[in-house]
């Protein structure tokens, strides 16, 4: 039996490693998509005060550390219960749509888009941004270099750094934005609305132009239908800072929706021995292994997925966009994974809009942005979606504000079984007779490349080495025996 | 403890009360166990917390700070320093699983030679009691310390 | 480093970390295409299709410099930074978990088995019936698989291997990375085993107005709403910047919150953590031993403020009973 | 700097180290030591040879660095570095390991002494090769002296320095100078009249043109260092112009009000504006603010109606001086133990229980009752004598419950007021004591006339003292008969514990003076500087010091004044340059030192935007250094590194 | 009025001869805002005769007691009514503080039967609780029968102040002094408040015991004192027993009441002297009750 290890998975973010096996015909046999690192976040934050969370958790992820941080603040304003003003929650969510449009530009066309632009089967030296600047030419390269580096500054601005921001507090925000600050906010926003509409351009030209890559999204190599989970507002409408998760069927049925606090209640994780990432699946409909459709909890987040459970988007521009999306790719909730990429054009637009609309609300300069928490705390939850899916942050502490308990759900996370079933398929349907490519091994890392998996957020939890132990499942894959040293 | 085992113990001692009071017991002839090694500095003020990590790092089993009576301190007030430093590092040495019977802070005067020996025997007892100090297997020996800090070029 | 004619070859990796290193590289922005006018990036798993067997196809010193972010957690880690080691001819800790051991080093006041037992057992949103647990090494029926070895402790980069050069913060700003990289470029690198960063404290850089310290009550962050032109720790909120080398730009005090020292001590303080701690502790405004206890006892969680960034640098290395314990 | 090159030197003190410890092995083992060129034992490194070896091996084996292994460095590092120096060495490139009195001498086994030697010698070895060479900075010696404390010793000491030409002033607490000697009547075992022989030095004390009186006063605050000290002193109103004061008295004849007089332990009254006693110096009397009716009420002010020179001045507020000194001599002397803290002794609840001090008023001729001694009743003494009397000697002295130590100077008080008392009454006379300790010039003989004449003694502490139907009793348990005792008394005296000065703690924070378990001030060396302080240019004389009796503390008065004229002329005094310095480069300026700083030698400069350290102010204590975050700081002498270095070896070896 | 929350230690005698000390205590302690909860299953605090026969094991009883007041938690302290009990559950906490070897074998004994004592719990006399918690002005406000013109002669004995504490001189306690002038009465100066009052020797020499016992009663006659106030079992029991053999041996003609403190106190917050058990002594208390 043959065996095909791509280590490290390149090009997303932390580390992954597959191992592909082939039967004696040279066919895919079975596919392990494994983690091999965690941290230990939610061990060692015990002990530490509660207000010390949002900068200890963002370090989770440098790629989402503001999606870590603002979880964590939401989740100290619900564990103190004290509702911060106004001005700071729209702060708060300016500061979040920038990072949206920031994570999304970097992983579109730093990490997403020399597939395409490039083709799979490009010569790995030159299959990366530097590469793709060369050949969507220098003035696209520096625009996009450009207007991640707005969303970056806006999220300077706001939260004191860029990446690891510090403004978060319970009940608010660290500072307020000066009156050129926010004018300085406001051209960025601008110019960012329309970069979002030349990066829809873009992707219109250089990929739904070309038939190959259309029947690559379309194809069934990449699609897989779940359950599909994500935040929308009071109006069914994606929202990215706050809102009740949503969960619909593979047929885009509404399966449930509660708030932070009931996350338990609706999911659970499972635990397989060969990989450290956990796998999460609906409670209600149960684990039934890395397998999709109805019968199965396993569930999808994601652009995608937040697409798919809205209802619609909440600005113009985007809402256009999205349309044009469901109507190319065929209604209702869509499986393709690839469309994750798409989908990611529909958010970047919107967020940009949003952050327009915000750093033009009269209210953004205000001073009013801490309410100095009084409560006793105990317990605090919070959900967010981060630009790769839904984050859940649960907290318990003792009166003191002194963490106790700490319990994170990560977007990858979620993910984590869809990924595994989309790269096993990618491969089936890829590697044919030993036929074996780099270019076709690179497909493979394509089909989870769409969801954008960042195992630094899902690493964020760490043992030491394991008991040395060997378990013999048989076909069934029921255990036969296990073996201990 | 087995008795094979003879405990380190550094004693970082003022000049001018403590040390002068591990004198008065020399001159007096008073007898103490051979355990302790004593570092002579000026007030107690001037120990840092570090030097007390640096001595258990570097191989002590235990650690005495000890200096003039609160009140008496030859630079007036050095010692109140120490006793602020000294409820700080106490903390801190715990939540690094130091235990509590290994560092002592004490106030010996010049004329306490007596009090510094029984000093010196409950210290050496309770060190003796826990056993060896020893650093989790695997800890970096300290050559790579010398640039631990991420500075090179520092003290170590 | 040789003086070179031609393109540089870099190589990035990223271990026990979150990546934001690697992001704040991006940082540079557009200076990010001079960068690449510069140099080769021969590895760089995020953004480069380049595997590790080309690396290891690759001649000792083939690699200029290395920049390695993250601290070191588990073999497979320790294997690729000895890697990189032996193909570059400079190594660079890039980032505080790599200089320091940063956040994650906090992991060193519990054992493993702690951890295990929380993430695959108690917590709350996990449902493990019969005790699974990820395995070094799990026979599937088409063959084995294997994870790489849990290390007891997170160790920082030169615990593992020889570090030539130190660029801390968390994460590194993109002036000192592009500092870096010219110096680099242009063979004008200090001694090494230096830091490439200022060798004074943030207070250097910090604007606001600093008067007599003393403190009569610490206040947690979320307390108060600090004056925003007066120092953080003078209005008692701890704050690690007096103690914290510069270079950061003391970008969180401008965003009125206090410094938890990313960029850990400067050359001549042995233990961050501890000098940081005495300093503060002697700034209490009392004389009597119980009041001073209870104005101490206004600071939550000593160590892991003052080893928020440095547990696995200082002195005892973290939890010396629990990282025993943590033995199996 | 050149390589260095290391010697040691392994003393065996005779046998004081040599026994214990093997200084051979422990030469041997220095010798394997890096960096190390010579390593040597020897008999007395102190003595001459032993410095002599010293300096041949720096001149002709290139040695720069130099570890003596002996005793205390408190003991010899001053020796020793003299002896660098002598051979063209810095003298703060030695270190010295004290393996005598930390080694040696406390060790029991040798193995383990050796061990330890072993450690010590390795950790100087390894801290030397950090030391630096150190200027010895100088300092002019102001010319002027103070003397704290105007009894006695301070007379003596004030004395002397005026008569050597040197300026000085004597600073008293009360109004007049004399101090406990002034209360006494005859003075042991002499018997000549203590007054006769103090008061010609008090007027002396007054008048001499060196010599600045001030009484009234007390020190507030000594700023600066040996050589250079400004010392402020509070000179409280007295309400009475000294300047124009003839001391006739009219005021204190008028005056309404009578207070219980302190120099006669309340056995008599003055008034409220009073002279402590007859022959005060200065004759000027004080108002005695809490009991003048004028101050109390407005009214009255008869004192200031009379007073032919109108010198009263109800204005007169409290002054400040601030003196100049190069060096102090503090002689505060004592206090005697109050008994009313022992009411088991009957003292304040039976009227005819006295105080030694009470006492040597009644027989003095100008005491309270002329030098009668009088049994009391209903407070007002009758003319009744006693007939019998208990003297009770070691009343809170060397008891556990109060004062552990001997007061040294009751023995002979009490055999004096028993002689006085049997003289003057002829009264049975019992005296109840654990030890006589008559160790004194003529004071054994003393002691023997004293049995002579009659005196019974019970050896037995008085353990109470007890009233029944009108009659006193001491209850005491006799340890040559072996009986429980109950002596009838008419009269019972107490000689007292001599304590520390009321004020003793606050004398001894402003000058920075230690002091012992017993609270009485500390030598810093009990054998050779019994006068000397830790701090440098401040001596103790006196009963400051701990009891003494007259003689000694007249002796001790004379050796103080010796060590401020040696000081003075010397000129100029060497102080020590171990202090901390700042890298202004490395100073972030966050000015956690600048509160830390007991002496306020650290200012912030603004345009350097570093902190800095006045070296003249400093004092080296490194509290400043332990606590500099960005580690700028740094003190000389104890560096980090150099201390670093010495933990590393003894915390290995 | 808040009440205060301590751990009552009552004594073998406290449940014995002294009932009427304990029922008085019972009754004025709420009244004065005190929360005595006495500890549960409590022992013997080897008392006086253990001490000198088997030294260690009276210190493991005390210690026993006081693990049980620790376990009972609450940060409260232990009260105490009997000096004897008083002094001894002090000393053992003194040696247990001071001398390892005590502490060990403490340990150990206690460790066998599962308890544990860390030192933390405060052993204080009720006298003390009195003066301090409640205070002087707190007392007086609550006296709704002053005793104006009674004359009272505190007798404390020896043990109050020994070993010593910042509460009582041994030489000269005041506590019930200030105590008794507070409710109105006139204190009487009284030399012998401190002196031994023949405790256990009169089992084994009376006559040296009935000597003591007539010292301290005839000084309080012959300062015209109406009764001698007490403030422990042993005390009030020697004095009070054994008046009508030292008259009987000295010719005597003494007839003093021996009160506690506690049942002095009742009456002028205005309690009965029946409930306060006065009048169940050898010695009747005649006019002293009726006030």
């Amino acid at each position: 039996m043959r065996r095909i290890t791509i280590d490290p998975v390149t090009r997303l973010e932390g580390h992954g490693k597959i191992e592909i096996f082939l039967n004696d015909d040279g066919d895919v046999e079975n596919v392990y998509f494994q983690v091999p690192e965690l941290r230990g976040f939610e061990k060692f934050c015990v002990g530490r005060p509660a207000e010390e969370m949002p900068r200890i958790v963002s370090r989770i992820c440098g790629v989402c550390p503001e999606a870590h941080h603002l979880c964590s603040t939401k989740a100290l304003d619900n564990l103190y219960g004290v509702q911060p003003p106004s001005a700071a929650v729209k702060l708060r969510e300016l500061f979040y749509c920038a990072h949206q449009v920031h994570s999304h530009i970097a992983h579109f066309y730093v990490l997403a888009a020399p597939d395409f632009v490039l083709g799979p089967h490009a010569e790995p030296a030159i299959r990366n941004i530097l590469g793709l600047i060369k050949r969507v030419g220098a003035e696209v390269g520096s625009e996009v270099i450009k207007h991640r580096s707005y969303a970056q500054r806006v999220q300077e601005i706001i939260g004191g750094k860029a990446t690891h921001p510090v403004c978060g507090l319970p009940g608010g925000v660290s500072k307020s934005i000066s009156e050129e600050e926010r004018r300085e906010i406001e051209a960025l926003a601008r110019s960012c609305v329309e970069f979002g509409e030349l990066s829809a351009r873009l992707f219109d030209n250089l990929v739904l132009r070309k038939e190959e890559y259309v029947d690559l999204i379309t194809g069934d190599v990449y699609s897989s239908p779940t359950y599909y989970m994500g935040l929308v507002d009071d109006r069914n409408r994606m929202s990215f800072y706050d809102g009740t998760v949503r969960v619909v069927d593979p047929e885009g049925e509404e399966v449930v929706r509660f708030p932070a606090r009931d996350y338990l209640r609706h999911i659970a994780e499972a635990v397989e021995p060969w990989t450290y990432l956990k796998f999460p699946y609906l409670r209600e409909v149960g684990w039934r292994g890395l397998v999709g459709g109805k019968g199965s909890g396993v569930y999808c987040v994601g652009p995608l997925a937040r697409l798919n459970v809205a209802e619609g988007v909440s600005t113009p521009r985007a809402q256009e966009e999205y349309e044009k999306m469901y109507s190319t790719l065929g209604g209702g909730p869509i499986h393709a994974v690839l469309a994750n990429h798409w989908a990611r054009i529909v958010e970047i637009l919107n967020a940009a809009e949003r952050m327009l609309e915000l750093s033009r609300d009269e209210e953004i300069t205000s001073d009013e942005v801490r309410t100095v928490p009084t409560g006793t705390p105990r317990e605090g939850f919070a959900v967010v979606e981060a630009p790769r899916g839904t984050l859940f942050h649960h907290y318990e502490t003792d009166e003191e504000g002194i963490i106790t308990r700490v319990n994170i759900v990560v977007a990858t996370t979620h993910n984590n079984a869809p990924i595994c079933m989309s790269i096993k398929q990618a491969a089936a349907a890829l590697i044919r007779g030993g036929e074996v490519s780099e270019g076709l091994l690179n497909m493979v890392e394509m089909a989870f490349r769409a969801y954008d998996p960042c195992f630094g957020c899902a690493t964020h939890s760490l043992p030491g080495d394991m008991p040395l132990e060997v378990r013999i499942y048989d076909f069934s894959g029921r255990l036969r025996e296990t073996l201990r040293r | 403890m087995t008795e094979s085992f003879e405990p380190r113990i550094v004693g970082f001692l003022c000049n001018w009360c403590s040390y002068a009071g591990a004198d008065l017991a020399g001159v007096s002839r008073l007898k103490y166990p051979a355990n302790l090694r004593i570092i002579r500095v000026m007030c107690s003020g001037r120990v840092e917390p570090s030097f007390i990590l640096k001595a258990f790092r570097d191989g002590a089993d235990g650690v005495l700070v000890a200096g003039c009576h609160p009140g008496d301190c030859h630079y007036m007030e050095g010692n109140y320093k120490t006793m602020r430093r000294w409820v700080m590092i106490e903390g801190i040495l715990e939540d690094f699983g130091v235990e509590k019977g290994r560092f002592r802070l004490a106030w010996v005067s010049a004329s306490e030679g007596d009090r510094f020996a029984a000093l010196v025997r409950e210290m050496v007892e309770d060190v003796r009691r826990l056993g060896p100090f020893r650093l989790p297997e695997g800890t970096p020996d300290q050559a790579t310390l010398a640039v631990a800090a991420g500075g090179g070029g520092s003290g170590a | 480093m040789p003086e070179r004619t031609g393109k540089l070859k870099f190589a990035l990796y990223w271990a026990a970390g979150c990546g934001g290193c690697e992001v704040a590289l991006l940082d540079t922005d557009e200076r990010l295409l001079e960068l690449a006018e510069l140099a080769d990036i021969v590895f760089w798993p995020i953004a480069v299709d380049a595997k590790r067997e080309h690396v290891e196809a690759m001649g000792e010193g083939d690699i200029d410099v290395a920049f390695i972010n993250g601290a070191v957690r588990n073999s497979e880690q320790e294997e690729m930074c000895r890697l990189l080691r032996e193909k570059s001819g400079t190594v660079v800790a890039f980032g505080s978990c790599a200089c320091f051991g940063g956040i994650p080093g906090l992991a060193n006041f519990f054992s493993r088995r702690e951890i295990l037992d929380w993430v695959y057992s108690a917590s709350p949103s996990t449902a493990n019936p019969d005790g699974i647990r990820p395995l070094p090494q799990h026979q599937v029926r088409e063959g084995r698989l294997t994870l790489p070895e849990f290390y007891r402790q997170v160790y920082k980069l030169n615990d593992i291997i020889q570090v030539d050069y130190y660029l801390p913060g968390c994460p590194p700003p993109p002036n000192l990375v592009l500092e870096a990289v010219t110096a680099i470029a242009e063979g004008k690198l200090p001694p090494p085993g230096s830091t490439l960063a200022p060798d004074t404290t943030v207070c250097e850089e910090c604007e606001r107005v600093k008067e007599e310290k003393r403190v009569r009550a610490f206040k947690r962050p979320h307390e108060i709403v600090p004056d925003p032109d007066r120092c953080l720790l003078e209005l008692g909120m701890v704050c690690c910047g007096p103690a914290t080398r510069a270079g950061c730009g003391a970008r969180c005090l401008s965003a009125n919150m206090p410094c938890r020292g990313c960029f850990g001590p400067t050359s001549r303080v042995l233990d961050h953590g501890a000098r940081i701690a005495g300093a503060i502790a002697t700034l209490v405004d009392s004389q009597d031993e119980e009041e001073i206890r209870d104005i101490l006892e206004g600071i939550p969680d000593p160590s892991g403020t003052f080893y928020r960034f440095g547990l696995p640098a200082s002195l005892l290395g973290g939890n010396r009973r629990k990282l025993r314990e943590g033995v199996s | 700097m050149s390589e260095v090159r290391i010697a040691v030197y392994v003393c065996h003190c005779g046998t004081n180290i040599a026994d214990k410890v093997d200084v051979a092995g422990v030469r041997e083992f220095a010798r394997r030591l890096p960096g190390v060129e010579v390593a040597r034992d020897y008999q007395y490194m102190c003595a001459d040879p032993g410095q002599e070896l010293l300096r041949s091996d720096i001149r002709e084996r290139g040695i720069n660095r130099v570890v003596v292994a002996s005793c205390s460095p408190r003991m010899h590092e001053a020796t020793f570095r003299q002896v660098l120096e002598s051979a063209g060495l810095n003298g703060y490139l030695f270190e010295m390991a004290n393996i005598r009195e930390h080694c040696s001498w406390v060790t029991e086994e040798s193995e383990l002494a050796t061990h330890k030697a072993r450690a010590l010698v390795a950790a100087a070895v390894k801290r030397v090769r950090f030391h630096a060479p150190l200027e010895e900075r100088y300092v002019e010696v102001n010319q002027k002296a103070l003397v704290v404390g105007g009894g006695i010793a301070g007379i003596e000491a004030a004395l002397k320095i005026a008569r050597a030409g040197k300026k000085v002033w004597l600073v008293e607490r009360g109004p007049s100078i004399g101090g406990k000697m002034a209360g006494l009547d005859k003075t042991f075992p002499t018997l000549d009249c203590s007054a006769c022989i103090l008061t010609p030095k008090m007027v002396e004390a007054a008048q001499h043109p060196k010599i600045t009186l001030l009484s009234y006063s007390e020190v507030e605050g000594v700023d600066g260092y040996v050589g250079n000290f400004q010392v402020t002193v509070r000179r409280k109103a007295r309400y009475v112009r000294e300047e124009d004061c003839t001391g006739c008295g009219t005021c204190y004849q008028k005056c309404p009000k009578k207070v219980p007089s302190e120099f006669d332990g309340g056995l008599s009254h003055r008034k409220a504006i009073y002279v402590p006693f007859p022959q005060a110096v200065p004759n000027v009397p004080v108002i005695d603010r809490s009991n003048c009716i004028r101050f109390q009420t407005g009214r009255c002010g008869a004192c200031e109606k009379f007073c032919p020179r109108d010198a009263v001045d109800f204005e007169q507020e409290d002054e400040f001086l601030t003196l100049e000194v190069g060096a102090v001599i503090v002689a505060t002397g004592y206090e005697t133990f109050q008994p009313q803290e022992a009411p088991q002794w009957g003292w304040g609840r039976y009227e005819n229980v006295l105080t030694a001090r009470q006492l040597e008023r009644l027989v003095n001729a100008s005491g309270p009752t002329g030098g009668k001694v009088l049994l009391r009743r209903d407070g007002e003494f009758t003319d009744e004598v006693p007939k019998s009397v208990a003297v009770l000697h070691c009343i809170g002295s060397r008891d556990e419950n109060y004062y552990p130590y001997c007061s040294r100077l009751c023995c002979m008080a009490s055999l004096k007021l028993a002689h006085l008392i049997r003289e003057k009454t002829g009264a049975q006379v019992y005296s109840f004591y654990i030890d006589i300790r008559s160790a004194g010039k003529g004071y054994e003989e003393f002691y023997t006339r004293v049995q002579a004449e009659g005196i019974q003694f019970i050896r037995g502490k008085g353990a109470e003292v007890l009233e029944r139907d009108g009659q006193l009793y001491v209850h005491a348990e006799d340890t040559l008969l072996g009986a429980y005792r109950e002596v009838p008394v008419d009269m019972v005296v107490l000689s007292t514990a001599v304590t520390p000065a009321p004020g003793a703690e606050r004398v001894a924070q402003i000058f920075g003076i230690q002091r012992g378990q017993d609270g009485f001030f500390l030598e810093s060396h009990p054998k050779l500087e019994p006068l000397k302080t830790a701090t440098e240019g401040i001596y103790i004389v006196g009963c400051c010091q701990g009891p003494k009796d007259i003689p000694d503390s007249v002796a001790q008065g004379a050796g103080g004044a010796a060590e401020v004229l040696s000081l003075l002329t010397a000129g100029r005094v060497q102080i020590s340059p171990v202090v901390a310095e700042i890298d202004a480069e490395a100073c972030s300026g966050c000015k956690v030192c600048v509160p830390l700083c007991p002496y306020s030698a650290i200012k912030y400069d603004e345009e350097r935007g570093a902190c800095g350290v006045n070296e003249a102010l400093c004092k080296g204590c490194g509290t400043c250094v332990a606590s500099c975050p960005s580690g700028a700081l740094s003190c000389r002498h104890f560096t980090d590194e150099q201390i670093y270095a010495q933990i590393e070896e003894v915390s290995s070896l | 009025m808040t009440m205060r929350r301590y751990w009552y230690y009552p004594g073998c005698s406290g449940h014995a001869s002294a009932r009427d000390y304990q029922r008085s205590v019972a009754l004025i302690s709420p009244a004065l805002g005190l929360d005595l909860v006495e500890v549960e299953d409590w022992n013997c605090c080897g008392t006086t005769a253990m001490t000198s026969v088997e030294p260690r094991l009276s210190v493991v009883l005390s210690a026993r007691n006081l693990a049980l007041a620790e376990e009972a938690g609450g940060r409260a302290d232990l009260v105490v009514t009997c000096n004897s009990c008083y002094a001894i559950l002090r000393r053992a906490q003194e040696q247990y503080a001071r001398r390892r070897e005590v502490r060990a074998e403490v340990d150990e004994a206690l460790a066998g039967i599962g308890r544990r004592y860390s030192g933390t719990v405060r052993v204080r006399h009720l006298l003390e609780v009195l003066v301090r918690d409640v205070g002087l002005d707190a007392l007086r406000e609550r006296v709704r029968r002053p005793l104006s013109g009674l004359r009272l002669a505190p007798y404390y004995g020896c043990l109050l102040g020994r070993p010593r504490n910042d509460f009582e001189d041994p030489e000269e306690p005041l506590s019930m002094d200030r105590l008794l002038e507070a409710t109105g009465a006139t204190v009487v100066r009284f030399d012998r408040k401190s002196k031994c009052c023949g405790g256990a020797l009169i089992t084994t020499h009376e006559e040296a015991a009935l000597e003591l016992v007539r010292e301290v009663l005839s000084e309080a006659a012959a300062r015209e004192a109406r009764a001698v106030v007490t403030a422990c079992p042993m005390c009030q029991f020697n004095l009070d027993a054994y008046q009508a053999k030292v008259n009987a041996a000295f010719g005597t003609r003494l007839r003093l009441p021996v009160l506690y403190f506690s049942q002095v106190l009742g009456l002028s917050l205005g309690f009965g002297a029946s409930e306060l058990g006065l009048g169940q002594r050898f010695v009747p208390v005649g006019g002293v009750g009726k006030l």
